[in-house]
């Protein structure tokens, strides 16, 4: 729970970096297998370079740092530690959510969907893949579609994006990928999920879970 | 996983520290932001910059290509990684010499992104980029609705032509369009005999069946388009020849500059074994050898394998690959 | 076994005539007796001519250093074999122009008899003949009652100075003179990762376990003295570079060339981790790195593994070394 | 058998060769092997080349050529063919060889001693081997020495040569190499039987084969 009245507080925004940390570092070895199947085999060495360097910036984040300060510090660190595809698509995803975070002290459900619709936006702005293209969009747009249909609860908004984003990643599957290396292996993708889909589906799990 | 490393974290960190060791009097390197290596004498008073960069793991490219003549600046990221902005942003820095900086870039969504990123950042700190892109592996059909194609071993060509353009002095309006032309001309394909294994992954990439080839591997150890049976080399190059030649397409009378690249754990033996043959080919179709290469020039760690690049040249293209360039990897005419 | 050949039969021809397709500007090619790899210019008036040869399977040695101040002609023989007479004494009569020749031979019995031969016929054909054997292998115990040190990668050095003391205009005695001296101050040591596979054998030169490598190999294939535990890279290097440096002795002070020479299949990314390592053991003993050699130079068909050489040098043969060398492996200055 | 009086003729060293190119060809794998495990693995390849050639050499060769000739071609052919350390050997002890058969029509068992003689002390002066280095020396000195007290039957003289050459070969398993590629690897070349000690056997028991 987070606070009063059921908004997510920075402290929350912090649990939810720590928390991608911990299941990156735990799943790193599966996230990285999926990238060998059908990319070069880097994605979790990539994520956890990305959120051990964002922790130790946490540290010296101040105390009562507000949703959109947090936001912004993980966005600035994955973009200048991760590198390769990842970097980029997540550190802008995380940069237009802390725009759409703003000021505020604590996010509602409504100001919930809006951080996540600008994250999407984001990735989709620089990474031009469509749902379908067997890429982290097919996690991240059914999660804001399920977000935005989820009421006034910020926790069960969480939760259906969470879910929503696991079947995303579950069904790039049996897709053909039309952006990232997965692209170049034509019908030879199909049978293997896109690894930063997978990704996507762990960081919005562990939103809900420290929520 | 056997490899001559210390520790799988360090071996981007390591390896370069050996190559500025090694080559002191080629290049300088930058640590903090990790890693730039930029031409010693950077920034060359009234010269275009050039800076490239990727993912490590495909050396000599593109350290290796620092130097007079070639590239004033290399940006190796984690392996098989696209550097961040950070670096690149640096590396874009050091070569400024005011006369604007060009960035070549492998076509992969991590090069573009990143390279993207240090570009805005640069402009804004006033410093002119342009961007050119590579993209001359045909195994990969282009189209707008995709990654679209990837850069591989004709990335070295275009970072030597336009290498030699920038050391001429032509302006950075010039450098960049003599580099599109090059990769405009420039068609490579590549097969590969075994996997290559990334340190930390400590697992190999693919695996293949001991009468197994991959054919159309990019250079990260991805899989390539299709798994088949191996058959002797000529049949072999036949096989990446084809694609190529029909692409651009090359035709009679052509003239080409050939490069047939090992993939890192090649031996040179088996390049010329398969020059052989390309070259035969070439003369069966009417296509003229201007120039040649063999080697391993760009690779994927230890995988065995070989690429093959035409370029189609012309007087002027050629006068620039002939151009002195003093580099660790590719040294001529100083 | 897992080629990019035609016939096994055929490696050895096919790989000729691929680098004779690609460096018609620095080469001809004879082809009967087989083979002989010849400078194109030679014989260059008034110079003294250098021929050097051996086994195949090692390249670029010896073919890639053919060409203006290195070697005026190579022999490759089959595959790990000495070449016989016949294209020895051919070599020695297109490469002589009046002033002498010089054979370099590397120290396996193989070579040295055959060598011999062709330097009896040449006598008989009115060519003075000097020849230089090298021994530059500390892994090997020398004594007048064995085979002696084998030849390794200390030959390139070799050649390369020899090469530059013969384009300056040297006599015979001087250039053989100047060969021996490198040889009295170069010293290697290798390791093997992996076997390598002879392709008309089919089969491994050896069998290593995932965890073991064979330390102070040759460059044939031949197991080494010991098989231990791999280790850390930094470890390896140690275990090579002090036998090394006991041995001459090198000395807090000396100035030395270092080359760290891959065996064929290892990726250069771990001959610069190779190079760190060693280059830090020089400073800490306080001997001064001239010159840094890095790359595939003297190898052993596909192995993975690395050698190291160290050649003691002055001024002079600094100055013999950066001379303009202008060869398919090797080149600068020109 | 060879003719009359029981000496070996043109025709009987024409058979010989003949019969080695044939055991050669039959055992290269194997002789490879041996190389391989204390060599450069090319022993057998080296000298199936060598007696192809030989072949090819002999049908242009005149019809009575004495034994001398014979031996000279074959001497001339494996020097020009082989390369590698037995080219030379091998092609010196068939030339001296032919020097000590000189022009005779055939060889009794005094010449036919005279002749192996002869080659030995070719591989010795050439290879500066001593007994007990682990080379074909040590095939082939016992060799001579068994034919020098064989008598005078030319075929008990080759059978004895032969025997001997196979009991040294065998015995050079448990040495440690001096000469040649085995010694650069010290103890570990205990254990494994010298090629050319094997197929210096292999040459005698030929000889003695179409005796
Ligand atoms: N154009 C794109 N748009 C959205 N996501 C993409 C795009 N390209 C790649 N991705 C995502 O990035 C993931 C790969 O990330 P990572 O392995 O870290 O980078 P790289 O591909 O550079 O090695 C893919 O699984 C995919 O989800
Ligand atoms: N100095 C020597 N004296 C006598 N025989 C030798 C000598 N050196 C090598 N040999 C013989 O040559 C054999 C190896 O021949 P081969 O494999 O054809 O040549 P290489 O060693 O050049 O590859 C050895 O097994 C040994 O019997
Ligand atoms: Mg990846
Ligand atoms: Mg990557
Ligand atoms: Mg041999
Ligand atoms: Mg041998």
């Amino acid at each position: 729970m987070s606070g009063l009245g059921g908004g997510l507080d920075g402290a929350w925004a912090r649990r939810w970096a720590e928390a991608i940390a911990e299941g990156v570092a735990d799943r790193k070895a599966e996230l990285t297998a999926l990238d060998r199947a059908i990319g070069d085999g880097d994605h979790g060495e990539n994520l956890d370079r990305g959120f051990q360097a964002v922790l130790g910036k946490l540290e010296s984040l101040e105390e009562g740092a507000t949703p959109g300060a947090v936001l912004k510090l993980v966005a600035t660190t994955l973009i200048s530690t991760v590198g390769g595809a990842s970097g980029p698509l997540y550190g802008t995803a995380f940069l237009k959510a802390s725009v759409a975070a703003g000021e505020r002290e604590s996010l509602d459900a409504a100001a919930l969907v809006e951080v996540l619709t600008a994250a999407r936006d984001g990735i989709v702005a620089r990474g031009k893949a469509e749902l379908g293209d067997k890429t982290m969009v097919d996690a991240w747009t059914p999660a804001v579609d399920a977000a935005a249909a989820a009421g006034d609860d910020v926790e069960a908004v969480l939760d259906a994006a969470a879910s929503a984003a696991e079947a995303g990643a579950a069904a790039t599957e049996p897709l053909i990928a039309h952006k990232g290396r997965a692209s170049y292996l034509g019908e030879r993708a199909q049978g293997h999920r896109d690894p930063g889909s997978e990704s996507t589906a762990l960081m919005l799990r562990a939103a809900a879970a420290v929520a | 996983m056997k490899k001559l490393i210390n520790d799988p974290a360090k071996t981007v960190d390591e390896g370069v520290a050996g190559f500025a060791a090694a080559h002191p009097d080629l290049v300088r390197v930058v640590v903090d932001p990790p890693f730039v290596v930029v031409r010693k004498d950077a920034p060359v008073q009234g010269k275009v910059g050039i800076v490239s960069g990727g993912g490590s793991g495909h050396e000599p490219l593109h350290a290796g290509y620092v130097g007079y003549g070639m590239l004033d600046a290399a940006v190796p990221g984690a392996m098989f990684t696209s550097p961040t902005p950070d670096p690149i942003l640096e590396a874009t820095k050091q070569v400024d010499a005011g006369a604007g900086v060009l960035h070549i870039v492998k076509n992969y969504t991590g090069d573009v992104l990143n390279f993207e990123t240090a570009a805005d950042l640069a402009l804004a700190e006033g410093i002119e980029v342009q961007t050119v892109i590579t993209d001359d592996d045909v195994a990969v059909k282009d189209s707008l609705y995709t990654a679209g194609r990837r850069g591989v071993a004709g990335t070295l060509l275009v970072e030597k032509i336009a290498g030699a353009a920038a050391q001429r002095g032509d302006s950075l309006d010039q450098v960049a369009e003599v580099a599109r032309t090059v990769n405009s001309r420039v068609r490579s394909m590549g097969m590969a005999l075994s996997p290559c294994t990334v340190p930390h992954a400590g697992e190999p990439s693919f695996e293949l069946g001991e009468d197994e080839v991959e054919i159309g591997i990019g250079i990260h150890g991805e899989p390539g388009r299709e798994r088949i049976a191996l058959e002797p080399a000529d049949r072999m190059v036949d096989r990446l020849i084809e694609p190529i030649l029909e692409d651009l397409p090359f035709q009679q009378g052509d003239r080409v500059i050939l490069l047939v690249n090992g993939m890192g754990g090649t031996p040179l033996s088996e390049l010329y074994i398969v020059f052989r043959r390309a070259a035969e080919v070439l003369q069966e179709r009417g296509i003229e050898l201007a120039r040649s290469l063999v080697g391993s020039y760009v690779t994927s760690l230890e995988m065995q394998g070989v690429s093959l690049t035409l370029l189609q040249v012309d007087d002027e293209l050629l006068g620039l690959y002939d151009a002195p360039v003093e580099t660790a990897a590719l040294r001529w005419g100083r």
